[in-house]
C-alpha cells in the first residue's frame, strides 16, 4: 500500500461504510470494496458442503432452493472470511453478465436482501461497466471466462445488444481439449493410466495455466495443414514437460499438447465460428460509422484472455480473416487495437464495478431494500438501455 | 540373517531401537530410541552427522516382485541428513543434507541427491531422482526448488550427544576412524 | 470422531427455521423461547484479530489496513504464516576496523515450503518486526483518477437533475432566492454554470485510455526452451495477490496476513444476541452465549439393535438435563405435517415480501420411515450438579421408575428403552422422530416478570439409529 | 452418541494414585520429567520424550496408541535447547499423532496421524482434523477447526466446545475399563 493509495482510498473509507463489489464468476469470484484498485480476493466460486464434506460449485444446482443455499453458503465465505464486514445495511454492487439467467439474478437478489439484509443492490452488466476502467465511450468488449466467451459491443455507452455474440469457447473448452489431447498424445502407458484414472479438474487447470500457451498463427496453420496433408511437415513442437502427479508418478506433457490446447478457441469448427469471427461478426452487426472505432477499441476481459500469447494471436487471426472471402467485401478495416486497462484481465469487470461503486451514481441505480420489499424484482435487461443511458453518458 | 552392526566412534545409538542386518553407522550420527534400521536386502551404510529420530524407519528391503532372491543391494545414506519421527525410507541412495520429515514415505526407486526435503505426510514412490534442493510439501506433494540447503543440525547433534547417554543405554562404538 | 464437534449424525434437532442440526450447533433464544441455528440468525462482525499474533484490531484500523495484520505475513508460495529468522553476521566495527562486531539481521522464512524473503530479493532487515518494503499496486493512481473523474460526472448529473427539479417545481426562481437569499453563486448558476462545476471540469482533465495496435508477441523461446515447472507460479499463488498476479516464482512477495473475525449472532425475531464473544480473541468465554446445549435436554443415542423390516428392535437413548433446575419431560409422537410446515414457511416468504424471513426448509426434506413406541409417563430429571464428580455418597432422591423403560439413571441423566420398527416399504437408514415436551425455568427477568418463569416447551428430535435390513435371516 | 466401553487388560496398565492409567508398553523417556496431572490415559506404544525436556499435561489427557509427544527444539544465536511441552486439561491425542508443540491449551482435540510441528501453539478449544500437518511455529487460534497439509482453518467450533470436550474426555475416562475378571 503506498501512501497515495492510502490517501485516495482512505477518503472513501472514512466517509461511510465502503460499498461492497462482487463479481461471481463461473470459475472464480472477485470481491472487494468500491474505490480500491484491486479486489481483496479472487477465489474459486465454490464452498465446502457441510453434508458431504466435499467442495461444491456455487452454480451447481438443480432447484432454486439449492441455488439459494449455495449463495447463502458462499456469501458467508465472502463476508466473513474475506471482506470481514457485517453485510446488514450495506450497499453492494453486483457485476453480472448480461446473459445471466434471471433465475440466478433473482435468487441472488433474494439472498442479498432477505438473508443478508443489505440496504441496496446495484446490478451492473459486466461489459458496460468494464468501460469505466478506460474512460472511453465506445469499445468492443469480449469476455473470455470459464464457461463461455461473450462479446457485446458498446457504442457511446450503450450496449449494442443485437450484435452480441456468445460461444462456449472459453476456459472449460480449453481444459476439455487439453484432456483429449493428453489422452491421445501422451506415451502409451501414460494414456492408459490417464484413461483409467482421469486427472482431477484442478490438475488439468494447473497444466493449462502453467504449461500451455497460445501459439502463433503461422505455426497453427502449418500444424493444421500437416494434419490434412501428410506431405506438409509440422513445425518442431515445443519441448515436452515432465509433470509430477503427486508423489506417486509423473507424466510427460507432450509439447504438441501444450501448443494445441488453446487452439480450440481459434479453430473454425463446422459453424465457422471462433473467438476471432465473433469479433468480426459483431462488428458487422454494428452501424457502419461505429465499425472502425470498435475495431480500434477492443477490450479483452476474463481470466482465459490472460493466456500467454492470446492477444497477439487474436490480432493475427483478425487480420488474417479480414482477407478471407467471408469478410473481404464486407469489412474495410485496417487495424485492430487492444486496450490495456489498469487491471489484470480477470478483474477488469470487477474494477469497473468498483469505480462505479465509488461514485454517487450507484445511489440512483440501486434497488433498495425498501423498493425490493414492495416489488421483489430487480430490473431486468428490458430496462437496461434505460438504466445505462443515464449512468455513464458523459464517459 | 546375521546382525553385523558397525558403529563409528562418536555415534550415539540407543539400544532401544531396532537394528537388523549389516549396518554401518557413521561418526556423530544420533539414533533415537524406537528407530528402525532394517538391512534385509543388503547392507545399509549411514554416513556422518545424521539424525534418526524415534519411529523413523530406514529399510533396505526386497522389492515386492523379487522376494528375497535378488542380489544384495547396498543402501547408502550420506551425511547431515535428518530422518524425523515416523518417517519411512526405502531409498537406496540418499546424498547429503536431506530432510525426511515426519510420516513421509520415500520409495525404493527414489534417489535423493543433496539438500532435498520430503515434507511431512508426503508419499514419494515414483521412479525418479530428485534434483538438488527440491522441496516436496503439502497435500498434493507440490514441488519447488529452494535457494539454500537446510542447515546441518550440528548443534542439535552435539546437544543430544551430551543428553541422551544420561537417559538411555547406548551401543558401544566398535569402529575407530 | 467428527461427531464431537459436528454432532452425532444420529440425533438431530429441528430448528425453528426448518433446519435439522445437532445440539452443539443450535441456540436457544431465551426471549423467543425458540431454537435458532447458524443459518437463521443474523451474523455480525464483532472483532477483527490476527490468527498468528492474536492481536485484536479496532474495526477502523482493520479497515485502514485492508483487513490485514501489519506485522504478520503469509507465505506467497503456500499461504501459511511466515516466521522471522535471525542471522548474525560479523561486520567490522566502525570505531575499530580491526575488530569485528556481530550484527543481527532478519529475514522471513516459511517453515513449510521453505520459501524465504531472500528469494524475492528482499534485503534482510535490521529489526525483527516490520520495515519490510511494501509492494505498490501499479494501477492505483490511474484508478483513483478514474474514480474522481466519474464522481465528477455523477455529481454534475445530480446537480443538473436537482436544477431541473427545482425549475419544474418552482418556476419562479425568486421564490427560491427569497428563501435562502440570492448569492453570487446562485446568480451564476442561473446564468448557466456553477462555479463548482467549472473548477470540477478543469480538474477532471482525465485522459481517456487509448488502445494500442502493438500487442505483446509470444516469445519464440517458448518453442525452444525447456519449461521449468518449478519456476512458474500456480494459479493459487497468482490469485493470492490479485493486483500483481505474479507468473514466475521469483516475483512472489510476502503477503500481509489476513485477519479473522469473531462474530456475534443475533436472533432475527427479537434482535437479542444469542452469542457474543469476549474482547480477547483467545478467550473461550463469551459475553452472551445461549447454546442450546445448556438449555435444551440433550438426547443422545446409546444403542440400537439391528433394524429389520417387520421386526421390532430395541433402542436405548439417554436424556440429560443440562440446566440448574429440576426438569420433567414427556415424549409425544412426531407431528408428521412438520416437513410440510417447513416448506410452507418458505413459500410464505415469497421473495421480498418480508425483509427478514424464515428461510426455506433446508434439510427438512426428511422422511419418517418407521414407528417408535414412546413411553407415556412423565420423567423427572435432577438438575445438573458439577460437584457430583467429587461426591461418592450416591445419595439423592429415588424415583419410582418402571424398569422396563428406564435402563438406568445417573445424576441428571436417564437412559430409556424404546421399541422401533421400520415401515414395510422403508429402505436406507431408519429415520424416526419424536417431540420432547420439557419444563424449562426461564431465569430471564423482564419488567413484567420478575420471578423465574416455569414453562413447558416442545422440541422436535429426529433419530437415525442405523441402516434397515431387508429380512432377518 | 454415548461412548462405548473400551476394555484393556488389567495387567497391561498401571493406575496411579491420581488416577492416571498408563500402559506398560509405552516408552516414557526421562520419566522424572513427565508430569501427568491426573486421570490421564497413556495407551500402548505411545512415546513421551521427557529426556529432552519437561512434559506436563493437565487432567483428563487422553494419549492414544502410537502418539509421540516430543518437546520442541530451538536454535538460538547462542546454543540450542529443547523447550518444555505444556499441555492443558481435557486434551485428546488421536492415534499415531506426532506432537512437537510448545503449548497446547485446554479442550484441544487432535485427530489421528496429525503432525504438530515444532513450537506450535494451540490455543484453548481447537480441533485438529485427522491427518493434518501443522507447520513449525504455527499458532492455532481458539475455536479453529484446522485441516489439511499445511493445516488451515476450515471452520469454527461451536461455543459450547469446552463443555463438549470436558464431557468427551471424562466419559472416555469412565468408559476406559479393565476387562471383566475371567
Amino acid at each position: 500500500m503506498n501512501s497515495l493509495t492510502m490517501l485516495y482510498e482512505g477518503r472513501n473509507l472514512i466517509s461511510e461504510k465502503p460499498v461492497v463489489v462482487i463479481d461471481i464468476g463461473r470459475a472464480y469470484t472477485k470481491c472487494g470494496f468500491a474505490g480500491e484498485s484491486a479486489p481483496r480476493c479472487i477465489i474459486p466460486s465454490e464452498f465446502l458442503c457441510k453434508s458431504t464434506g466435499a467442495s461444491k460449485k456455487v452454480f451447481d444446482y438443480e432447484t432454486r432452493d439449492q441455488l439459494y443455499q449455495n449463495f447463502v453458503e458462499f456469501g458467508h465465505i465472502l463476508f466473513f472470511k474475506y471482506l470481514l464486514v457485517t453485510p446488514k445495511d450495506r450497499k453492494v454492487v453486483i457485476v453480472e453478465s448480461l446473459l445471466n439467467p434471471s433465475l440466478e439474478r433473482d435468487t441472488l437478489a433474494q439472498v442479498l436482501f432477505s438473508y443478508y439484509e443489505l440496504s441496496s443492490v446495484c446490478m451492473v452488466p459486466s461489459h458496460m461497466v468494464s468501460l469505466y476502467t478506460l474512460a472511453v465511450p465506445t469499445a468492443l468488449v469480449l469476455d473470455i471466462g470459464y464457461k463461455e466467451a461473450v462479446l457485446i459491443p458498446v457504442v457511446e455507452n450503450t450496449p449494442v445488444l443485437h450484435a452480441y455474440q456468445a460461444l462456449a469457447l472459453a476456459g472449460e473448452a480449453v481444459e476439455l481439449n487439453l484432456r483429449k489431447l493428453l489422452e491421445s498424445q501422451c506415451k502409451e502407458e501414460e494414456q492408459f493410466y490417464l484413461k483409467a484414472k482421469p486427472l482431477p479438474n484442478s490438475t488439468v487447470e494447473d497444466i493449462k495455466v502453467r504449461g500451455c500457451f497460445v501459439t502463433k498463427l503461422d505455426r497453427a496453420q502449418m500444424i493444421q495443414a500437416s494434419v490434412k496433408e501428410p506431405s506438409v511437415s509440422a513445425p518442431t513442437p515445443p519441448p515436452d514437460l515432465p509433470y509430477p502427479l503427486g508423489g506417486d508418478r509423473s507424466i510427460t506433457i507432450p509439447g504438441t499438447s501444450r501448443e494445441l490446447a488453446y487452439e480450440v478457441l481459434f479453430e473454425l469448427d463446422n459453424d465457422l465460428m471462433s473467438i476471432a469471427t465473433m469479433i468480426l461478426d459483431a462488428i458487422l452487426k454494428c452501424p457502419l460509422d461505429t465499425r472502425v472505432s470498435l475495431a480500434e477499441n477492443i477490450l479483452l476481459i476474463g481470466g482465459t484472455s490472460m493466456a500467454l500469447g492470446l492477444k497477439s494471436r487474436l490480432q493475427q487471426e483478425l487480420l488474417d480473416l479480414l482477407v478471407t472471402p467471408q469478410y473481404i467485401k464486407k469489412l474495410a478495416l485496417k487495424k485492430f487495437c487492444f486496450h490495456n486497462p489498469p487491471a489484470k484481465e480477470n478483474y477488469v469487470a470487477w474494477l469497473g464495478g468498483a469505480i462505479m461503486g465509488a461514485t454517487n451514481s450507484i445511489v440512483k441505480r440501486s434497488v433498495t431494500r425498501e423498493d425490493y420489499s414492495k416489488v421483489p424484482k430487480i430490473p431486468d435487461w428490458a430496462d437496461l438501455s434505460f438504466n445505462c443511458n443515464d449512468g455513464v453518458k458523459r464517459g | 540373517m546375521e546382525n553385523s552392526i558397525k558403529i563409528h566412534q562418536g555415534a550415539v545409538v540407543c539400544t532401544e531401537c531396532d537394528l537388523k542386518g549389516d549396518i554401518t553407522i557413521g561418526k556423530n550420527t544420533v539414533v533415537h530410541p524406537k528407530a528402525q534400521i532394517i538391512a534385509e536386502a543388503g547392507p545399509i551404510i549411514i554416513g556422518e552427522n545424521n539424525l534418526i529420530e524415534e519411529q523413523a524407519a530406514i529399510v533396505n528391503k526386497f522389492p515386492a516382485s523379487q522376494e528375497s532372491t535378488g542380489n544384495a543391494t547396498v543402501m547408502i545414506i550420506g551425511n547431515n541428513n535428518v530422518f524425523e519421527v515416523d518417517c519411512h525410507s526405502e531409498a537406496l541412495k540418499i546424498g547429503d543434507q536431506n530432510v525426511l520429515e515426519s510420516k513421509c514415505l520415500v520409495g525404493r526407486k527414489v534417489e535423493l541427491t543433496n539438500g532435498c526435503i520430503v515434507g511431512a505426510h508426503c508419499r514419494l514412490v515414483s521412479e525418479e531422482c530428485l534434483p538438488e534442493n527440491t522441496v516436496i510439501y503439502g497435500d498434493n506433494c507440490s514441488r519447488r526448488q529452494q535457494a539454500d540447503r537446510p542447515p546441518p543440525q550440528t548443534l542439535q547433534i552435539d546437544f543430544l550427544t551430551k543428553v541422551l547417554p544420561n537417559y538411555h543405554h547406548l551401543y558401544k562404538p566398535n569402529l575407530k576412524d | 470422531m467428527a461427531f464431537l464437534m459436528y454432532g452425532d449424525p444420529k440425533v438431530k434437532y429441528l430448528c425453528s427455521c426448518g433446519s435439522m442440526k445437532p445440539i452443539s450447533r443450535i441456540y436457544f433464544c431465551r426471549h423467543c423461547m425458540k431454537i435458532k441455528c447458524g443459518f437463521c440468525v443474523s451474523h455480525e462482525v464483532d472483532l477483527h484479530y490476527c490468527s498468528n499474533c492474536l492481536e485484536n484490531l479496532p474495526s477502523t484500523e482493520a479497515r485502514l489496513k485492508k483487513n490485514r495484520c501489519g506485522y504478520c505475513f503469509d507465505c506467497p508460495s503456500c499461504q501459511i504464516s511466515l516466521n522471522t529468522r535471525a542471522v548474525s553476521q560479523a561486520v567490522p566495527n566502525p570505531d575499530d576496523p580491526s575488530k569485528m562486531l556481530s550484527k543481527k539481521s532478519y529475514y522471513l522464512v516459511c517453515a513449510f515450503c521453505r520459501w524465504t524473503s531472500r528469494e524475492a530479493s528482499i534485503p534482510d532487515q535490521n529489526v525483527a518486526n516490520g520495515g519490510w518494503p511494501e509492494i505498490d499496486c501499479p494501477n492505483s493512481k490511474r484508478v483513483a483518477e478514474l474514480v474522481d473523474h466519474y464522481q465528477e460526472i455523477s455529481l454534475q448529473e445530480k446537480d443538473e437533475e436537482e436544477r431541473k427539479k427545482k425549475y419544474q417545481v418552482r418556476p419562479s426562481y425568486f421564490h427560491y432566492a427569497e428563501k435562502y437569499g440570492l448569492s453570487a453563486a446562485l446568480a451564476k448558476k442561473r446564468m448557466g454554470g456553477t462555479p463548482q462545476r467549472e473548477t470540477r471540469t478543469q480538474q477532471s482533465a482525465l485522459v481517456p485510455a487509448v488502445a494500442s495496435e502493438e500487442v505483446e508477441e509470444l516469445s519464440d523461446s517458448v518453442f525452444i526452451e525447456q519449461l521449468e515447472l518449478n519456476k512458474v507460479t500456480t494459479i493459487k499463488q497468482r490469485l493470492a495477490s490479485p493486483e500483481i498476479q505474479p507468473t514466475v516464482v521469483s516475483q512472489l512477495y510476502p503477503l500481509h496476513k489476513s485477519l479473522l473475525v469473531k462474530r456475534s449472532l443475533r436472533c432475527r425475531d427479537c434482535e437479542h444476541n444469542v452469542s457474543k464473544p469476549e474482547f480477547n480473541p483467545s478467550s473461550t468465554k463469551f459475553k452472551i452465549q445461549l447454546s442450546a446445549f445448556y438449555h435444551v435436554p440433550d438426547v443422545k443415542f446409546l444403542t440400537c439393535e439391528p433394524v429389520f423390516i417387520g421386526k421390532r428392535s430395541e433402542l436405548i437413548i439417554t436424556v440429560c438435563n443440562p440446566t440448574q433446575h429440576q426438569s420433567s419431560f414427556k415424549m409425544h409422537p412426531f407431528e408428521l405435517n412438520l416437513g410440510a410446515k417447513g416448506s410452507g414457511d418458505a413459500e410464505e416468504s415469497a421473495p421480498g415480501l418480508k425483509l427478514c424471513l424464515p428461510e426455506c426448509a433446508r434439510d427438512a426434506q426428511f422422511k419418517i420411515n418407521g414407528t417408535i413406541k414412546l413411553p407415556t409417563t412423565e420423567f423427572q430429571l435432577l438438575p445438573r450438579d458439577d460437584t457430583a464428580e467429587f461426591d461418592d455418597s450416591n445419595k439423592g432422591p429415588t424415583f419410582n421408575d418402571d424398569p422396563k423403560v428406564v435402563v438406568w439413571r445417573r445424576g441428571n441423566k436417564i437412559a430409556l428403552r424404546m421399541a422401533v420398527s421400520p415401515d414395510a416399504d422403508a429402505e436406507g437408514v431408519l429415520s424416526i422422530g419424536f417431540v420432547i415436551e420439557y419444563s424449562y425455568v426461564n431465569t430471564m427477568t423482564t419488567l413484567e416478570k420478575k420471578e423465574p418463569q416455569k414453562v413447558k416447551l416442545k422440541t422436535h428430535i429426529l433419530l437415525r439409529p442405523g441402516p434397515i435390513f431387508k429380512s432377518s435371516q | 452418541m454415548e461412548l462405548e466401553n473400551v476394555y484393556y487388560n488389567k495387567g497391561d496398565f498401571v493406575e496411579t494414585a491420581s488416577g492416571n492409567k498408563v500402559c506398560r508398553h509405552t516408552v516414557l523417556c526421562g520419566s522424572q520429567n513427565i508430569i501427568l496431572h491426573g486421570k490421564a490415559i497413556v495407551q500402548q506404544d505411545a512415546i513421551i520424550r521427557g529426556d529432552l525436556a519437561n512434559v506436563r499435561s493437565g487432567r483428563y489427557c487422553i494419549i492414544s496408541r502410537g502418539v509421540v509427544l516430543r518437546p520442541p527444539f530451538k536454535k538460538f544465536s547462542k546454543g540450542v535447547a529443547f523447550f518444555p511441552l505444556q499441555i492443558g486439561d481435557h486434551v485428546f491425542f488421536g492415534e499415531g499423532s506426532v506432537v512437537n508443540a510448545a503449548v497446547i491449551g485446554n479442550y484441544v482435540y487432535i485427530g489421528k496421524n496429525c503432525i504438530i510441528g515444532r513450537r506450535c501453539v494451540l490455543k484453548d478449544c481447537c480441533y485438529i482434523a485427522d491427518n493434518t500437518v501443522l507447520a513449525p511455529e504455527t499458532t492455532v487460534p481458539a475455536f479453529a477447526h484446522v485441516a489439511g497439509s499445511p493445516g488451515a482453518a476450515v471452520a469454527e467450533l461451536p461455543e459450547c466446545t469446552p463443555d463438549l470436550m470436558t464431557e468427551f474426555t471424562k466419559s472416555f475416562y469412565q468408559h476406559f475399563v479393565p476387562h471383566a475378571l475371567c
